[in-house]
């Protein structure tokens, strides 16, 4: 098994959500109001709107559904949106 | 002048604009005063549902009569124009790519309720009055810039912008039921609804503290655009210039254009107020999602950290000197 | 009859009402106002406390007498009998399985706030009095409901029902102190203590705002509704009409009981209410402990979903002709 | 070393940290307010009771108390709750 | 003697102590009431806007005169001399580390906001008046201690202590500029300058409520407080006790001090229990940064948990009767 | 590629991240608000001072930088507070 951990603009919550539903993963976890930096701009939360923040989603599937939720991300998401992806090995007990 | 003068002072001492001033001072000292962004966002929604209801409640006395065609018109004419407007002179003065010059137009064009709020209060302090469909006014003037500006980069951008469907229905979404939209909206027509009778029993929260609530909100609000202003230098002499020139030029050319309807002085003084005032709420998210290729640092920025400060402290005595002592 | 209408539009007509609709309609357009949870828990302990504090305020001015011990044996007895009544409504009607049946009864024989302070908000209008202890009352029939259930769900199940007893520890503790029972007695004997000498203080804050404020919380509780709406159709006819009948059915028979006591009209008529609303809050976390196996989207749907917005909407001006026009 | 992520309604939050200390665990750390979907209702975090909410609790430990805390969770909480539990290598610097 | 219970009776019987100790109580019987942080850290906020403001007003209407010198002189010195005191006791007395007692003398040393506004709220109860730069005089003496203690700790620590430079960058940012000295000064300047005329505007929200919110503030300190009560076992005896005798000599000798300046009633009694009054926003923050090895457990349990509540509940009271009955 | 999870008590954030802004890391997140027990105090996060809090940083770097920042958050920060490193395997996929 592995494990997926996208950190992604939580504008774009709904939308990663909305994809991982049309793939048909078995389920995920989401942790928002994720700050942090990278190589676009600084995520510090302040703002009124939701720009800049982050949200951390994490799935945890069989490799093909992996392969599979990391090809359409790139497409429909990181193409626009800073985002990162990380992927680990992980074993599911329950 | 001297009228502007006394009227910029007296409005630089009231306990909103002081409030202000001391959440930006204390972001620049790195002072650690946090207001949680719960209670921002709570704030924000009590506004919107306060003007908005105070509204529909001033309909409701008055009636509707043929100014409010004459109002609706107007702010339509505002929220298409100012966008065009910004967009070719940050295209062709600024030199500033379709995209960016799109994202910042889609600001500029939409509307900041924490400025009309604050033109508000600025009036109570005068005991001008105003028309209650002003806070409907605000709005219908939320959304039409954000469509025109994209449509605008759509047509001068040769190669194809790749805004993906997905994203396009989202934008939809975002800006036609945005919570500024529905909320302003809907608590007008509640008002309306509920008239006088209704008010007297949700004026202890929604009427008596508005003042004084929103001088923690502009506490917050200056920590907030005192957190921006290290991004300044990002934004370049240019832009900076832009954001102080384009409310001013928006709210002239509306103080022009409202003296054609006859508007009374209060409306005529919040329609150039909005069409000063530029997004920091519905526009960032509304232009993330469709041109996520522009740059967040110069359109929050320049909203942000210039022109919102710029319009509650000398805007809004400036525009008032301007009706007054044209 | 046409009382009943037009109370029901009188109370439709509310901005507590439509603020309620607002959130609802908010919802289902998928507008992206959004109260923050902070917000919603707060406002919960304000009104707890304030009915509570002002409950007991009245205690200390009329003092205790005869009346208080009917009211008790009356709150005891609606909190028993409601839940069975449900659970076999549910059981032999609904060929609901047990376990099941037990958790949507503990909500149905326990009380909501909000339906109360609605209900309270709703007498303020007509200026109708009500018993001080009311607030009392609620805060006794908020568990027992609970209790019974698990019972009834006990006594009707073959196969043992594995619930560990570290849990039944934990559901005692969320039961018994759950924070609607102890902020609600607390208040109330703060308020019993104080007085009217204390109640000036705190009047601005407690007392003054209270519609208002309310008409925030219920533009949030509309949005909670709203979006549990989707989970309808998992619910299924049987429990639909279920979480209309059953409040009606509730109302109406502690109206009959009520009337062997000779409370006052407004005494008469919360009773009522509380016997028809269902909990939503401390009820949920308490089943969710006790009987893990129950689903919850049945009894969250049809608690926050149904029954809540039937009571506030159509629920308190029909118990409330039903008192007078009987 | 081993990294176990358990994520749990946060109703069982308590009574978890309750059974981890009578494990004798070292430690945990725990994040609030998560949300998700998995194979029985959405979590989405929006009523007022904390029922449709999770908590992730993270517990690093060797491979022996970790296999304990498995057990007791697997026969005292997942029997009646839904949760999940994931398990991956990892090494405690300090 | 009688005075003084009665007055302590009276002081209880208030709704702001009894929401204390329902919050207290409700932690001890593990109630599930939460009122979320965001919720806490807007109050401390509000309370030290609405203080800092309220004092300006008063001042602008006053003016300023040769006893706010006095009153700096008594603030300094009660600022400088406080942690002194604390830490001899607690070194040679208590045979406490060090660091320990550095860390805690600067609590004792430094004041509590929450402390000063509920006696203030006695004050108000009784109408006795008091000067509007005291809620200055509270920012003044929030850091000195803080920077004492640290000095002691260093003067008598034979071996280096180990705190790194870039942590004593920290420590200056966090002591001169953190929250409630920025907020309290600001506002009282904002105050100074808007005077009665802005007061006007803000009055329903900066005054009216103050008692009431105050009410559900100390229901969350009183939880907060309970939590750290499991902690008591950890502080030992002689903590205990110094946790309490501390306040009382500290405002003993303050009493005494402050004759000397012919303070009014009012002013005595509030330096009295700013002397007395403990820190536990402020200098917890501080003190983890200048001094890591210090244990939390000690100095956060004695001030939240055993000198706050003494203070807000018996010292108030004994206090006045103190400097009345003398 | 290595993760590593950095648990820091909440006054420690800001210093933290400036070191690591230092270092020249691409980039981190951090989830704030952060629970647990070890074996110094119990962070409940109930008080109103932000000392009982933790944060989460999580920083995804090649492992020599990994190493870097191992060593300087060792002798800057773990000297004096409380916290904890985890380190883990992982793979950046965009
Ligand atoms: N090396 C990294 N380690 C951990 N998180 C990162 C890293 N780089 C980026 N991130 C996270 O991903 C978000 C987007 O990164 P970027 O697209 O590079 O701006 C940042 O705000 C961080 O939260
Ligand atoms: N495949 C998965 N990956 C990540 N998180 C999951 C996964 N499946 C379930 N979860 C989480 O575990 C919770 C309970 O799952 P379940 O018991 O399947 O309803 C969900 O709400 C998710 O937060
Ligand atoms: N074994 C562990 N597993 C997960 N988190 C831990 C562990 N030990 C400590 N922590 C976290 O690190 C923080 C500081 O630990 P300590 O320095 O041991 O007090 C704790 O509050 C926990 O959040
Ligand atoms: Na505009
Ligand atoms: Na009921
Ligand atoms: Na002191």
């Amino acid at each position: 098994m592995k494990k997926l951990e996208i950190i992604i603009e939580s504008v774009e919550k709904r939308k990663v959500c909305r994809l991982l539903d049309q793939i048909g993963v078995s389920g995920y976890t989401i942790i928002d109001n994720v700050l942090g930096r990278g190589s676009h701009f600084t995520r510090s939360g302040t703002e009124l709107s939701e720009i800049m923040k982050s949200s951390l989603i994490i799935v945890v599937e069989k490799d093909e559904i992996i392969s599979k939720i990391i090809d359409v991300i790139k497409n429909e998401v990181l193409k626009f949106y800073s985002g990162k992806l990380f992927l680990s090995e992980v074993q599911i007990i329950e | 002048m001297t009228n502007f003068i006394s009227d910029a002072i007296q409005n630089l001492a009231t306990p909103m604009i002081l409030f202000f001033v001391l959440g930006f001072i204390s972001t620049i000292i790195k002072s650690d005063i946090e207001i949680p962004q719960a209670i921002s966002k709570v704030l924000a929604i009590y506004f919107m549902i306060a003007i908005g209801f105070k509204g529909g409640v001033e309909i409701s006395k008055t009636g509707i009569d043929i100014s409010l065609y004459n109002a609706i018109i107007n702010s339509v004419f505002i929220g298409i124009s100012t966008p065009i407007v910004a967009f070719l002179i940050l295209k062709y003065i600024g030199k500033i790519d379709n995209i960016n010059s799109g994202a910042i137009s889609a600001h500029y064009g939409s509307v900041s309720v924490v400025t009309f709020v604050t033109a508000i209060s600025f009036l109570n302090s005068k005991s001008i009055d105003f028309s209650g469909y002003m806070a409907g006014m605000m709005a219908l003037m939320e959304s039409p810039a954000i469509f025109v500006s994209i449509l605008l980069v759509r047509i001068f951008s040769s190669q194809k912008i790749s805004t993906l469907k997905s994203n396009f229905i989202d934008l939809l979404k975002e800006s036609l039921f945005n919570s500024s939209v529905v909320l302003l909206f809907g608590s007008l027509v509640i008002g309306l609804i509920v008239g006088e009778k209704g008010m007297t029993s949700v004026k202890p929260f929604l009427v008596d503290p508005f003042n004084g609530i929103l001088t923690l909100f502009l506490l917050d609000m200056g920590m907030i655009a005192g957190q921006r202003i290290s991004e300044f230098k990002k934004v370049g002499f240019f832009l900076s210039v832009f954001a102080i020139c384009m409310p001013v030029m928006s709210a002239s050319i509306t103080i022009l254009m409202s003296s054609l309807f006859n508007f009374s002085l209060g409306d005529t003084f919040l329609f150039s107020v909005l069409a000063a005032s530029s997004s920091y709420i519905a526009a960032p998210a509304a232009v993330r999602i469709a041109l996520p290729q522009a740059n967040p640092a110069y359109y929050i920025t320049m909203s942000l950290a210039i022109t919102f400060p710029f319009n509650i402290m000398f805007g809004i005595p400036l525009y008032f000197s301007l009706i007054n002592y044209w």
